[in-house]
């Protein structure tokens, strides 16, 4: 291989497309483009799009009146996560992160479940038997491993899934995801590695992340294809991620994608973003939103109207209203405090089992669950993730 | 202004401030750190006065923080790295256990590396997944460190002291749930604290409670109106540990009980229990008790407080150790 | 062929070969596994056996290997990762501890993580730096792991074969200085060992010695010719820990010494005097003692037998044991 | 900035120029090539190769005879080693990996303490005092990170100095060396990565280690330069290293070079390449062994004959003569064995104390060290570092 001899080389080029866009700011198809779905299909993803932010504005509400704790808004980013989950079935992995409320809603998450999860029970991460899709991924870039390894899993089956993963331009400078796109690479595990770069990871700015100029050119280091689309486009993510499927099923071969969107909420719910970050530039993005750029081009071809808007905006009301109704019932249906013995090994050994009954015996009928029943507490708190108690 | 009364995270801050105005080297570095002043304001305020030279927000790699804080400190800096979570701190430990640990032992003395390592620790405050643990054992059980958790605003600010100007590698836990719960007279311009040694949080005769971090204020809260005379070791330094005071109090009290938040099995209390074996040991009146976290993983928040050590686990312990 | 003496290397050889015939899922991965068959060679002959899709050379990455693992696993498959030597799983913890540890309780139950993480365990064989290290306190100490270390060929073979049977992560140290030091009888297509059963490696009635890995031969040497009567209580699964037999033991002799590789503070040992303490305390006639590694670093290997428990220190402390 | 928005973009392309080259096999220089130093300087680099070579070699043999412990050879990466440090000064920093004896050597470091390393004694890699050079680092890859952190410990002293590290290309999968060269290249804290790319990680081949066709390109991933080079030719090595060195200095850049070269011996010294490597591949880059290719370019150019290579052989025999002796005259004089209680903190504390106490106590009097005073037994051992005792 001449790869391993001292012979000298032409030297190597690598080039990262220009990046994809189908719709401008204004819904408008950029010159000669093809819309990559019927209308039909655009008007049903769009309706996941607005059914992810309403929730997710709903969710905000709840936290801000203490019946759910900490959540990270996926407000801004509806379009990477509809167009790129569209493109992709029930027999590929879905592997998020923690902001990707979006994606699981289309994926079929149950709003029920986010809600109990986000009141702090487990119960509502529990996978469904045969979901193909992996719960929230808190310490940032881990996941992008366990993609590579459902992949390969799918592979020695012979099972034509590809996973998908998310993960955020600040989880682009971990080491593991780095190692897990090189793994992907070698093994040939198809992989989309999908990087929603909304230019901010927490308070730190996407230009002190890494000096690269783009975070699709990252591929290159691990030998697969790298590709940036606008993230704010439905139709450009969309069609990428497609590609990336296919190219993955047929060939093995892993992509990066990095679209380019932006946060436009919190961090998370404790999260102060006016400390770090200007209205300008939150004013910017104002007009790039990906769901009014959506609405737009629905509406100039004639397929959308807002009184569409408002039987879609109550429908999906209703099945909110409805589900908190159910994950407080939940909540308020007395569950074991002590459920976490019961999933921390398969089989309990005598000592854990004797813990469990010290610790019901401690508990002697005092109610102790509290998270989504315990009544919120304003402050000066500045916690990313939690609730500081305060002193006087 | 030495008169008010201040929060653990204005504590930390202040020992921090005082630092670099005293000593050039020092350098604070990692994820929201500088801009942010971090996700609990430990740090706000310096970089506006220190400068992005000093107070450098960094990319999203724990290992490398650590491990360029490793070449730092070599060069001659004096670094303080937050890690934002001390879960996070996993990332870190590659470069922690096998360099910052041992580049003393590996050169003989001749390279060190005096850096330190800030993370809250600790659950208590309704957090998500993965932002609760206490991961204090696996740096203590490092030889070549030195691993500190202070329990209020005064021994955190005279601890910070101590880690900035220690010679080895400091891992400083700092217990969130209290960065804000405990106001306490906090000195300007004060001394550090001495590295190994325990503070006696409440004097007594009867028990002794060896604890750290936010299970002090805890511990104290469970005694109070138990009919006992109660004796509570604040640990503060976890390595070197203050045999001495552990080994003084359970030769006056005769009872021990250790409280700590993270899992029982393998946690510090057996390293306790071992310290009283090896010098208390005849005067021990009862079977040395302990009351942690349970060894389940840390839950989400629902179930946290059915978790944590609270007041009533503590005080029948006491209670306990008394009957047996 | 079962009549066969044969090492450790060999008995998890087999253990390995016989679960991969029987187990079409299982699958090895890691650095050197394949056409190597491993540094030690405990998979030589796998590769060609079953294939490059089932035995596979990895990247050199330690938490890819583990995380990839991971995925791996929950995605049906059966992984064995090897990490080439326990001080290199500090790179896989960040992968171990919030995943591996966690997805089970994470989803209730809905997704689990059965795969098992071999590493080559402890000291005494001339190594490099940093090739020597004992690390099994931060995996026993973290809940949702099965942690075993098994002490000669035959336990190797029946611990690697429940390992492959478990419905969770298992951590699997190999004590690589009896790797070859000892010849067992090891069945052929024999039964999994189960866990959280410790063995009776030696039965007596004046002290307890409670030890694992490379320690359990150790300690049988060391006691040969004391005029005691030493039970040596091989503890095989260090998580869950067989507490019934170690109570059991103490009860009856009233006397505990543990031995083990790693530094002292916060070894295991703590966590053995406190399953006494709960269970045995009022049986003890002594204090409990503890030959440990001492709390520096592992060094090179012109010192390492001045740092590894002997059978010096391990005599030196039952008959102190007895005198006390 | 134009990034952060969601406006089209050009695309981008990335170059890895030629392996650089100056020399043949056969030591001609290639068309047009100009030497990039004296016939004096290059007389003088090629004698550190050949020291280092012979003390390699040596090694070996002491190695065999149960002298010193396990050790990994240069043998065949002399150039990569000696090229890199002669382009760089003693302002600047070096750290190793663990198979840079070569490197060491040239930068100074006593054979003695070499060999008391390898005999396993700590006091063996002492540093002296003032000196840039690291120790020997065994974790793969951890030291690229204390690279970026001197770099940046120079850059706020305002010192000239850079730093370079060298990893191989099995470390280049580990997520540490990426996070380190996304530090560098946002901190602008100026380290040359030296990837000695031997072809070789153990028994794993350079082609399943990573699917990217360069090792050079990585650099692409985190916005720092890349240049490949053979890594067997010394010239190309000095010129590529010596314009890192000056890139870094006046800009802050980073740059990571690939040094294409081959581990001509052993992994270690209780590896056995046979089981995994063929003749053939061994055979074809014994033409290409740096060593002999600067020698012949030396006689062609006039400037080297037998004669001089046989004086400059014994001056280097009799310096290993003397550096064994004093080596193991340090041995044998009674080096205390408990001296890892002295450097695990500045500042024993009472515990520990008591601890060395104890630990001197159960001495009492026995010789517990080992190492190269023990006899080595031979067996089927196939440790990479370390001798299993074999039952009986
Ligand atoms: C390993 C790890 N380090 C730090 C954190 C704390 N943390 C949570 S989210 C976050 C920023 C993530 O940024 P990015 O990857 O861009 O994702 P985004 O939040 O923008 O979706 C940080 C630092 C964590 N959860 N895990
Ligand atoms: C983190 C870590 N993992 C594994 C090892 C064991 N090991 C030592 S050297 C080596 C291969 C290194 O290959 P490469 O980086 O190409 O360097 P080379 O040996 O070829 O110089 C391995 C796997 C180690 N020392 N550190
Ligand atoms: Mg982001
Ligand atoms: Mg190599």
């Amino acid at each position: 291989m001449s790869k391993e001899s001292t012979e000298p080389q032409e030297g190597w080029v690598f080039e990262i497309p220009p990046r994809l866009r189908f719709l401008d700011e204004e819904g408008a198809l950029v010159g000669g483009a093809e819309p990559p779905m019927s209308d039909a299909k655009a008007v049903e993803l769009y309706g996941h799009m607005v059914r992810a932010r309403i929730f997710d504005d709903r969710l905000l509400k709840l936290q801000r009146q203490g019946r759910i704790g900490t959540f990270a808004p996926s407000f801004g980013q509806e379009a990477c996560q509809v167009g790129s989950m569209a493109a992709l079935g029930p027999q590929d992995w879905f592997v998020p992160a923690f902001r990707e409320a979006a994606a699981a809603l289309y994926r079929g998450a149950p709003m029920k479940s986010i809600l109990m999860y986000a009141m702090g029970f487990e119960e509502g991460s529990a996978t469904p038997p045969g979901a193909r899709d992996l719960p929230v991924s808190i310490p940032v870039g881990g996941q992008a491993a366990h993609a590579v390894g459902l992949a390969w899993a799918m592979k020695r089956k012979k099972d034509k899934g590809i996973a998908i993963v998310f993960f955020g331009d600040g989880a682009s400078s971990e080491g593991i995801v780095y190692e897990s796109m090189n793994f992907a690479g070698v093994l040939r595990t198809p992989v989309v590695f999908f990087c929603q770069n909304n230019q901010w990871a927490i308070s730190t700015p996407r230009r002190i992340q890494t000096a690269s100029e783009t975070i699709a050119q990252k591929a290159v280091a691990a030998g697969i294809r790298g590709i940036q689309v606008d993230g704010n486009d439905l139709f450009a993510v969309y069609a990428a991620t497609k590609e990336a499927a296919e190219i993955g099923r047929s060939s093995g071969m892993s992509t990066l994608i990095e679209g380019i969107t932006f946060r436009r909420g919190v961090h998370t719910t404790a999260d102060d973003p006016s400390v770090y970050r200007t209205k300008a530039e939150e004013d910017a993005w104002v007009k790039r939103d990906p769901v009014d750029r959506m609405r737009k081009y629905l509406t100039a071809r004639g397929v959308w109207s807002d009184k569409e808007q408002d039987a879609l905006e109550s429908r999906i009301n209703a099945e909110i209203q409805q589900a908190v109704a159910e994950a407080e019932a939940f909540r308020d249906s007395d569950p074991d405090p002590l459920a976490m013995f019961d999933h921390t090994v398969a089989e309990m050994d005598p000592y854990l089992a004797r813990q469990k009954e010290e610790a019901r015996a401690a508990l002697s009928g005092r109610a102790v669950l509290q998270g989504a029943t315990a009544q919120k507490k304003q402050g000066g708190s500045s916690s990313v993730v939690g609730e500081l108690q305060e002193a006087e | 202004m030495s008169g008010e009364r201040i929060t653990m995270v204005q504590a930390i801050n202040r020992a921090l401030d005082e630092e670099m105005t005293r000593d050039p080297s020092v350098m604070l570095l990692g994820e929201d750190v500088g801009v942010d002043g971090g996700v609990f304001r430990v740090t706000q305020g310096l970089l506006a006065k220190y400068g992005n030279d000093r107070v450098i927000d960094t990319p999203l790699a724990e290992s490398a923080i650590a491990g360029v804080a490793v070449g730092l400190a070599i060069g001659g800096m004096r670094p303080v790295c937050e890690i934002q979570f001390s879960g996070f701190m996993n990332y870190a430990f590659e470069q922690i256990q096998p360099h910052s640990s041992r580049f003393r032992q590996r050169t003989c003395g001749s390279l060190t590396v005096p850096m330190v390592v800030r993370a809250p620790s600790g659950g208590g405050i309704r957090a998500l997944e993965h932002h609760s643990e206490s991961e204090e054992v696996m740096y203590v059980h490092t030889p070549g460190l030195i691993t500190l958790m202070p329990s209020g605003p005064r021994t955190a600010y005279g601890l910070m002291k101590a880690a900035l100007r220690a010679k080895d590698t400091v891992i400083f836990f700092e217990p969130k749930y209290v960065y804000r719960a405990i106001k306490e007279e906090v000195p300007v311009n004060g001394d550090p604290l001495p590295i190994g040694k325990a503070e006696i949080a409440q004097a007594g005769t009867d028990v002794t409670i060896v604890t750290w971090g936010a299970m002090v204020k805890r511990s104290k809260e469970a005694v109070k109106g138990l009919p006992v005379s109660v004796e509570i070791v604040d640990l503060l330094s976890l390595n070197p540990m203050d045999h001495d005071a552990i080994v003084a109090s359970v030769r006056k009290t005769g009872r021990l009980v250790v409280v700590h938040e993270a899992p029982r099995t393998g946690g510090l209390a057996g390293e306790i229990y071992a310290r009283v074996c090896e010098d208390a040991f005849y005067h021990l009146r009862a079977p040395m008790m302990r009351v942690c976290g349970w060894d389940t993983p840390f839950p989400l928040l629902a179930r946290e407080a059915a978790y944590l050590p609270d007041t009533n686990r503590i005080a029948a312990a006491v209670t306990k150790v008394m009957r047996d």
